[in-house]
This record gives C-alpha cells, structure tokens and sequence, in this order.
C-alpha cells in the first residue's frame, strides 16, 4: 500500500474498536480486501466521479496487453437470467496508450492498482510484464490466462497446466512484482492448474474468470453475442466460483482473489470461508457502483457482531465435520 | 454524474405503450444538458439485473421526466410502479447535443418514435426555432406533437400507414425541405438506427451538419464495460467509442455504419 | 411411441391446422418434444394427479442402478440465485424395486417412458440395461455417467472420453433399446465426448447434466449441503447449457436432448435453435409443475405465429452470419 | 392434491413477526386434514424460485389459512403481499395428524412457535378436549393461547425469559403432567426439531405414544426429488423416508434421530 499516512481505520483498529481488515496479497498489503474485477472497472477514472477510489482495497484495470487492441464487434454484451455474457474481446490501448492516457491519473491514488496483462505468447506476456515492472508504482500485475472470448491467447493458457506454467515462469523471471494468475473456470478439476501457478512463482490466484456460455434470439435466430459465445458472470455463477475456490484453497499455500456474482456483503463472506483472502465485485458494479463499498461497510459489521479481530478468524474457515 | 435514489413523482401512461415518468431529483435535475441520458436501475425487475438507459425529456424545476415505451421486462416493469417508490439513477450521462447559438443554422429535429423524447429537451433549450420531421409507424407512434407547437416549432407528421399526417418515412418531408433551401440548415436527429442511417447519409449527401443520437445497448452507461462501442472515424481507419461517454450524440460525418443487424 | 390411436394433435395436424410437434430420438418417436428431466419426475406416478402424464413427449424417471441405494445424508438441496445445489445421492430402489413399485403404472402410460441408469463399472451399466432390456416395454435408457454426487461411478464416466465409450458400447451390445448418454457439462470441450458417445453407438445425448457447485451457510459456517458440493441447475446455468448444446449439435449427427435452466417455451425454443432436437424440463417442475404442458403449448403457438409446420425448421437454425 | 391459483382475502401482522394470511380457495379447502400443509409459491421473490410449505391453520368454508412467521426472504416477500394479490398453491399435502377418536387417549398436544399452527386443526377437529402445551422464547412466540381456550382446552404456556406463564422449557410441565398418569395419553407434537427430538425421548421413557410433525426443508413438496428425507426405522436398521408424502406427522417410534445440525 502506498499510503503513508494512517488511515481513521487503522487508528480505529488500534483503539480496538474496529476490525483490522488488512490482508497480504505476496508482498503487497492492502487495507481491505475488497477489489474490483478487471474489466468491470475500466481504468479507475469513469468511477471516480462516483465513489472514493482511495475506500477500496486496490483497483483493478481492465487487461492489458503489448499494442492496441479493437475488440470484438458490436452485440457485445447480453443480459440473462441473474447475470450477463459479455465478449468485450479486450479492447484496450496498449502499454503505452495505457501509460499515456491513465498512468497519470491511476498514479496519484493512495491505494494499490493492480494490473491485469495479457499476451498471445509466452514471450508478449513476458514482455509486458516488463514493461509494467520498469513503469514503477503499480501494485501487481494479474495474469489473465483465461479469457474466454479472444481466438489466440487467453483461454488456452488457463486450459493447459504445461503452458499455464510457462507463462507464469516467464513472468515470474520478468519481475519481482507481485504476480496473480486468474484462472479459468472451464477445467475438469482446478487443483492442478492452481498448483501449476503457485509452482511456477505466483503470488497469489484470481478465482476466477468468466464461464463459457451462449445466448440466442429466438425472433431473430442469431446469437445475442457478435462473438457467438462469452462469458457467463454475476450472482448465477456464484455456487460455481464458490467450489473452485474452495478446491484451490486446498491446492495451494498462497492467497486467493475470489470473485463470481458478489453483490453484497454476505456474499463475499461466503467466498472468505470458501478460502479466498480477498475478494473482488464484478458484474454488481454495472447496476450498483457503490457495491464494492457497501461489501467493504457490511463486512466490517460483520465481524462486529461476531466479536472477530482479523479476517483470518474467516478465510478458509468453513466447517466440513457435522 | 450522480447517482441517486429517486422517487417517483408520477407516471402515466402516455398514449398505446408510452408512458411518462417524472422523478424528483434536485442534485441531477440542474446538470442537465439534451441529449444526456439516464440510466436507470428498476429494481422489481425480476432475476434481471442491468440498469436501462432513457433520453431525458424534461426537466422542470427539481424534477426530470424521461418518455418511454413498454417494449420489454424492464419498461414493463417501470411502467407497474408507482409514484412514492423508488429507482436508482446515475444521470446525467453522455455527451449531448450541440444547442443551436442564436444565428447559426436553422435546426431541423428528426425523430422516430421515443426519439422525441431527446428532442424535446433541444427544442426548448434552442434559442432558434426550427422544424420537427416525425415519423412513427402509426398515429400512436407520434408523440408530443402539441409540445413541439406550443413551443412555437412547425411540426411536420409523416406515418407508415398513413393514419396521421403524410404517408411515408420521415426522410421525405425532409428531403423535400432540404431540396427548398440547403444552406443554413443542421440536421438533429435521434431515433431507431436505420432512421439515423437514412439521415446521416441524406446530410452527407446534402452537405448539412448533422448530430444523431446513437440507440446502442448498454450496460455500465459510464464507460467501463465497452458495450456501447460504435464505429467512429479515425484518420483513414476507424475506432470504437463508447457511445455511453463519447456519445449518444455523434457527428454524423464520423460515423461508420456498419451493416444493418 | 406405445399410442396406436391417433391422437387428436396428429389428426389436426393432417387437416393443416396445427403445426407437427412429433420427432424421433433413434427408433424412438415422441408425440412433441417435450420430455422431463431425470431426478426432477421422481417415478411418474407421483405428478399424475397434478398433471396428464400423457399429453408429455417421454416421462424420465430418477436414476437407477442394480441394488437399492440409501443416498446422502441431509440436507440434500439448497435454493441459491435462480438455481438450486442438489447432492440426493441418487438415492433409489435398485432395479428390482423399481420393477415391483413402479412398473405396474408407468406401463400404463400412452407416452414412452425414458429410464435413467447408472453403475459403478462398466459391467454395471451392462447389467442393467440388460434387465430393463428384458423387461420389454420400456421407450429407451438414458445412461447418466455425469451426476457429479456420487463418488464412484457417475461423473468419472463422463469426463473420461475412453471410459465413456467403453460406458457406451458394452450398453449397446446389451440392448437394441434406444440409448441416451447423459452428458457431464464439466469437461473443457464437450465435442469428443459427445462423439465418443456417438460413436460407441449412441443413439442420442442429453445435454446437461447439472455443474458442480458449492454454497456455504455464513452464520453456521457450514456448507449448505451435507455432502459439501453439489449439482447447480435451474434458470442459472441455461446460458452454458446452451452453449453446451451448440457444441455437441456440431460436432455429432444424432439427435440431442437438450435441457438445464427450461421455464418457458421461449428457454425450449432456444434449445432447438443451439441444435437440440428435444428437450426436457428439470428444476422449474419443482416450483412450477405445470411447466412442461405450458412449454408444449407455448412451442405450438410460437411455431402457429412464425407460420411453421415442422420442428426440422427450426432445430439447429440459429444465424451465424451477421 | 391440487394446484390451483389462489386469491388473499387477508395478510395480517398478527404479533411481532407474526402473520396470518386468508386465502379463498374452494377445491382445496374441503380436502383439508390437520398437520397437512400447502406449499406455496410466492411469486414476488425475486430470484429465488423454490415453493415454501407451510402447516394449514385454519379451515373456514372455502377458504384456509395459515400463520407465519417471517425469517428469509419467502416469508418477507410473503408478508408484503395484499389481499386481492395471488399465489400458487399446492395443496393439500403430506400425511396428517390421526385425529383423536372418542373414547382414545386424551390428546396433549406439544408445540413451539408456529408449530400451533398445525395443532390449532387438530384441536378444532377433535372430538375429544385434551391439554396444549406451548413453548416460545418470548411472550410474542407465545400464539393463539386465546383460540385454544375458545375451543375449551386448557393451555399451559411456558417462556424461556419468563415473561408469559412458567419460566423454562415446554417439556417442563409436559414431564409434569405425565407423571400424574401416563395412561390414557397421546402426545401430539409440532415445532423446532429439538423439541421434537425431545418430546420423542421423553413418550419413549413414558411408553406413551406420540405423533411429531418434522420440520425439513422441502423442494417439490410432493415426493419427487428425495430433499425432505428423514431416517425411520426399518426392520433392524433404517431407510430414508420423505417428510412431504409420507410424512410430515410419523410415529415417534420409528423416527431415528440423527445428531442435532
Ligand atoms: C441513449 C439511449 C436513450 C434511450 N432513450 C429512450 C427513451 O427516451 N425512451 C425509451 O422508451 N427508450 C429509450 N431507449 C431505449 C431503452 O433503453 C430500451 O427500450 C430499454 O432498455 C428496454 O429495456 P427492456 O427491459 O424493457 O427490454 P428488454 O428487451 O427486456 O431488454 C433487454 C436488454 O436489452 C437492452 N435493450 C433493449 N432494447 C434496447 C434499445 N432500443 N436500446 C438500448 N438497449 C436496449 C436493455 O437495456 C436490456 O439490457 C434509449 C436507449 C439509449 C441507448
Ligand atoms: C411441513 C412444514 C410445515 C411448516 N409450517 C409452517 C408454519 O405453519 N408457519 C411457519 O411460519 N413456517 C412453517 N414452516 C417453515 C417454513 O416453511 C419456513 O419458515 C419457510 O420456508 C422459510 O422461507 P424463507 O424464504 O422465509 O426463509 P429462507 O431462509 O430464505 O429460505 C431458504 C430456503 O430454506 C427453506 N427453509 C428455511 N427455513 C425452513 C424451515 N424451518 N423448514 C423448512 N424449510 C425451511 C426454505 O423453504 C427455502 O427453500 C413449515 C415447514 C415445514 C417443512
Ligand atoms: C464486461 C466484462 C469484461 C471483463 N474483462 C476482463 C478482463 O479484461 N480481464 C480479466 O481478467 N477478466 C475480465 N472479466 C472477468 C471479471 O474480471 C470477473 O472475473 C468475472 O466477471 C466474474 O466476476 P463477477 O461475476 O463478479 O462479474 C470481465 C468481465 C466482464 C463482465
Ligand atoms: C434434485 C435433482 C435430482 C436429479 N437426479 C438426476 C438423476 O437421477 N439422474 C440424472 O441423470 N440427472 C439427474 N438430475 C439432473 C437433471 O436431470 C438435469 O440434467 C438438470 O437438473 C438440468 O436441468 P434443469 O436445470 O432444468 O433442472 C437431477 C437434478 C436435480 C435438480
Ligand atoms: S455502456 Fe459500458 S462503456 Fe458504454
Ligand atoms: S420435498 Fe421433494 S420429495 Fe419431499
């Protein structure tokens, strides 16, 4: 956390008054865990006029990766029952459009950015990394190996154990910076895949991504999305996510970002218990932007009334015996 | 751009399927400029979670009015509800249209069916007046005609099938107006896309200034999802730009159309 | 299809006044398209008074395997967002059990009846198919190798293309029945395994079976099934079935079933448009028993409104070229 | 069994968070035995789909009634719901109480919170008085202690904070009256498991027998997807039967408990 001055909180929390919320993503401490999902935030600033960026435990910009990218034609998105397909096909500046147009202002918060990269080799992931480590100031870099809706890159990289580790080895030798991997949801059994990651040096897991999923007009016979197919997000996917949390949890040794359909408080808490140590709101930003914030206040009243301290009395804290 | 907790002043049923909507909101109702939008969360909907978004019509004192037509489960939805309950707004959104300065062109409005709501705004805020082309398909699709008069605006009629006003599309009324005096004309226009397709090429064509609000759907309405994306001109290529940001209202000589859907 | 008289649909359906809802699953012909989904019917016998068995396309009973099996302890299903976790165990009363309590009635009906089977070996499978082969009178068998609730047997089948056609070919060189595979959603590309299904002499496949989930009760701190995971169906998963759907219609030649999330005709219809020659409703006769009968006269209306006479033109349409 | 689309003729608050609601429902109602229920679909739930059972309370002419308590979003959804407004019924369901016959046991009926909603049936429909047992928390769990009275039982209320009647737990002068003289009684029981499992323990101890009607949770309610199953005894071991068909009411006997969730 670049803040240097105290937050009230943290005063609050040393008065014993408030929990502590604070949680270590590898070296990176952020002074809640609750994050946003890249790609549901845009570049930080849109939001700005409507919340306190500095309140949340870290932003999350939408992936990245070397040059610019148009994304997919247009119906990108499409409501369905308790969620949304989307297939943006990361439309994106670049690294350098990135540095030029949202650097500037992303630089000034007193919280973590983290930023989520993405390449169609080993080596373009790498190089991003680079780049982004020489840039200085960012927070850590999440490694997107698992978008759904891009031909080449992407999925196929969360899909396979081998190359999964080879992109977070190649990264990993790219940067001391914190490294997420975010993984994809469209696997047998997740465990290998985490394991994978930890195994290959990253910091922490991003659980998890989009499902692949599809949407047809009935009046028109065409499919809802230009692409064909997206990603399936929001409350629907929830028990989904929730499981592969809770699978990889007992992979892996490092920390957990869990995400899927998080739209309050009691939500999030839930994926605390499943064995995430932060989590992130997605989808919920688009109809309520205050989300993140509302789960940040409901989780603090949360551990009042249950006399908790510290977050780590929740995460992993589910009880499998009757 | 606010968002807040509204309530419902009232909202009536219109005439067929539209309705209006008037909403207190003091801090939103100030800000806005025509052509803005507001995207509105409608919380009865059920298991359907996305804000929609509506053109403001009005705006009056610390109320704001949106025209709408019952097309799917969120206007079904809004049109059940109440006055006294509450909507979510984040509003006002969007980049407008330019309001004719006294001594520019002379505006001429073309709209299709809710796209009067947008217009409405524009007239009243122009200090010029002007003429309004609107098309509907039937009688019931032609809305706010008396607004239009009793702001001192011609109203020209046009329907498909022919129950009021001229026969036809909208586009021939305004072809004929343009064939009388070109110059000194600009071209406001906002309706369903093939409408603003037909108008932005009869501008080219005509060498007229034209703004087209852009109908595309929508989810965040503030610029992070790149739902909204159209395309937009670019040097000899061309870009995609939010149409909820760097829109709804686009120069029609950017545009790039694509093929109708 | 066991109805010799003509039942007065097919007669209006010559006069020209109807549209032609009947279609062939293997040897197999149902009156319209429209069948339950396993687990979710119990035996039949038990909506008989809520509803006329006979105006349905198939009944499909809750899955059977050779001997009695107790399933799971309690609690066995939770609600989540527009969906529901189940993990019942498939519990059920063995081959001869159901023969003896449930036969007798479902004999009876006029439409076919689709039983649901499953084992622990492959031998298993084989056994049973050839005691209900035996049986005589039974419309077709749908081997389920996907309930993602037992622990051996059930989805290892289905996410393990060689065992499922071993699963496939010893069923079919032990029946001339029709035979439907059960498809597991929880596999990275349902296109091999649906050909391998296919190949090993399938006569059709259900896509899908329910996905693999999770919910944890916050307060108790407790999983909300007892079995700690669970199958998500409902409204909630219809985005990936559909996609699942797509992909299985394009990558084998018979004729799917098609079913997670079916409320409405309008769920059903776009089924048949992602390639789905029929469908079944699941979750929704729980909340809403009438479901499959409103599903069968909204299919029929929408097929009078765009001036359709057969199911063909309308399986597989959906428009891919923009 | 029938399901049909009924009407609320009333829904009101009746103490604290409890309801009663009135609907007319004229198939139904006839068929109605005590310690069934209906299970209901509240369609104002926003997405959550799942019927909801609740015990039948009152039968009058063509209409039934039930009282609730409101503790998740059905019940929430199910109390904001106005008369004149619909819901899905199902109903009615499951396997009864064994009405007492005259010349049987006297009937003490055991219950806790909205447990006397099954039990207020049975009372009503018997032939023989006896004596109600209710147990809550508070004097506001405490309900229809007057209706009891009306129908000429006697009803022996206890509290756990002892702000109505006897200080303590609902077995406390239930064990009391038993000792007086066990013979000639039959327990009848509607309430939290616990209590249930309570009352079990104590008619085996007293050799008395009993009827408890099992709070499970549900899904279909009418004996399809083997959720509500509980273990009964079978022979020298036990099978899972279900709490909607063929229960919810089973004999003491053959309920084999498991431990407490
Ligand atoms: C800038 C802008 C201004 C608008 N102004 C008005 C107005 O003043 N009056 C009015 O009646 N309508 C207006 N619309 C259209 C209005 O947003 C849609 O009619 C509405 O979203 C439909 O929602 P529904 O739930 O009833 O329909 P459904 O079909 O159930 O909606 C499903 C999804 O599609 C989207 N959608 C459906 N139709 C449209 C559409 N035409 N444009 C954009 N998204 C759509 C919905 O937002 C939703 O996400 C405007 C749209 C835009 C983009
Ligand atoms: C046979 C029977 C008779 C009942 N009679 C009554 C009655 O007369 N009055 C009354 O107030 N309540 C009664 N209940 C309990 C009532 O069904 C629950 O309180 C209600 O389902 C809670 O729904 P909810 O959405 O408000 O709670 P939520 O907690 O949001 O419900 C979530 C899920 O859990 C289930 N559930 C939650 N609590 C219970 C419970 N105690 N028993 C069964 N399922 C539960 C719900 O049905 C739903 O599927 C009865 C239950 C059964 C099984
Ligand atoms: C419109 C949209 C765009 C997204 N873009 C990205 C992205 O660029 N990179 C990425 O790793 N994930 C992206 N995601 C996935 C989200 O970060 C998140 O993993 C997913 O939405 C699940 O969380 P939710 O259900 O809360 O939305 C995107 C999701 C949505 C809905
Ligand atoms: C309670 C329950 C029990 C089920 N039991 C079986 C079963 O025995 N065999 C089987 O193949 N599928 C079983 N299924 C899966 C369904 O047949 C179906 O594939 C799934 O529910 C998806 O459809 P839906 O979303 O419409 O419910 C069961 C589903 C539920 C909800
Ligand atoms: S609607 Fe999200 S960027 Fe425009
Ligand atoms: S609730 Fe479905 S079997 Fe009892």
């Amino acid at each position: 956390m670049r803040a240097e001055t105290q937050s009230p909180e943290s005063r609050a929390v040393e008065e014993g008054l408030e929990p502590d919320l604070s949680v270590s993503i590898g070296k990176l401490t952020l002074q809640n865990p609750v994050t946003v999902a890249s790609g549901t935030f845009g570049y930080g600033v849109e939001y700005a006029q409507l919340l306190d960026l500095n309140q949340l435990g870290a932003v999350v910009v939408k992936g990245i990766r070397l040059n610019p990218v148009p994304g997919n034609p247009t119906p990108r998105t499409a409501e369905v029952t308790s969620g949304m397909l989307n297939a943006i096909g990361l439309q994106g500046p670049g690294v350098d459009g990135f540095i030029q147009k949202y650097w500037p202002f992303l630089s000034t918060l007193k919280v973590p950015v983290i930023i989520n990269i993405w390449g169609t080799t080993v080596e373009e992931y790498a190089e991003v990394v680079r780049r982004f480590d020489a840039l200085g100031g960012v927070g850590a870099l999440e490694l997107n190996v698992s978008c759904p809706n891009i031909k080449e890159g992407g999925a196929q990289f969360g899909t396979d154990c081998n190359l999964l580790g080879q992109v977070v080895a190649a990264c990993r030798r790219a940067t001391t910076l914190p490294l997420i991997t975010k993984m994809s949801p469209n696997v047998v059994n997740i465990a290998p895949y985490a394991k994978a990651a930890e195994d290959a040096g990253s910091d922490a897991l991003a659980v998890t991504n989009s499902y692949p999923a599809m949407a047809i007009d009935i009046e028109t016979r065409r499919p809802k999305l230009a692409n064909i197919t997206g990603g399936l997000t929001g409350p629907c996917i929830k028990p989904i996510a929730i499981k592969l949390v809770w699978e990889a949890a007992r992979a892996v040794k490092i920390p957990i970002i869990g995400m899927g359909g998080i739209q309050n408080a009691e939500d999030a808490i839930e994926f605390f218990m499943a064995g995430a140590s932060a989590v992130a709101v997605g989808t919920a930003n688009f109809y309520e932007p205050q989300t993140p914030l509302q789960v940040i206040a409901g989780i603090r009243e949360f551990m009042k009334r249950k006399g908790l301290r510290n977050l780590s009395q929740i995460v992993g804290s589910v009880q499998l015996t009757r | 751009m606010l968002e807040q907790i509204v309530q419902i002043v009232s909202n009536e049923r219109s005439t067929d399927s539209y309705y209006r909507l008037v909403v207190r909101a003091p801090q939103i109702a100030p800000r806005i400029q025509p052509g803005q939008f507001a995207h509105v969360r409608i919380l009865p909907m059920k298991d359907a979670l996305l804000r929609r978004p509506f053109s403001i019509f009005q705006v009056e004192g610390d109320t704001f009015s949106i025209l709408y037509k019952t097309v799917g489960k969120g206007t079904v939805a809004l049109a059940r509800m109440q006055s006294g309950e509450e909507l979510s707004v984040i509003a006002p959104l969007g980049h407008g249209f330019t309001v004719p300065q006294p001594g520019a062109e002379t505006p001429l409005l073309v709209a299709g069916g809710y796209g009067m709501a947008a217009m409405y705004l524009l007239a009243r805020r122009s200090p010029q007046k002007g003429i309004v082309f609107v098309g509907g398909r039937r009688r019931v699709d032609i809305l706010c005609e008396r607004e239009f008069q009793d702001l001192g605006w011609e109203v020209r009629v046009t329907t498909e099938d022919g129950s009021h006003g001229e026969k036809g599309l909208v586009t021939q009324p305004l072809l004929a107006e343009l064939k009388s005096a070109q110059r000194g004309r600009k071209l406001f226009a906002c309706g369903p896309t093939p409408m603003l397709q037909a108008v932005g090429k009869i501008a080219g064509e005509h060498d007229v200034p034209a703004e087209l609000s852009m109908d595309e759907h929508m989810c965040c309405g503030v610029g992070v999802c790149l739902t909204c994306v159209i395309r937009v001109r670019s040097g000899d290529t061309w870009e995609y730009r939010r149409t909820c940001t760097e829109g709804p209202v686009f120069d029609a000589r950017d545009v790039v159309w694509e093929e109708a859907r």
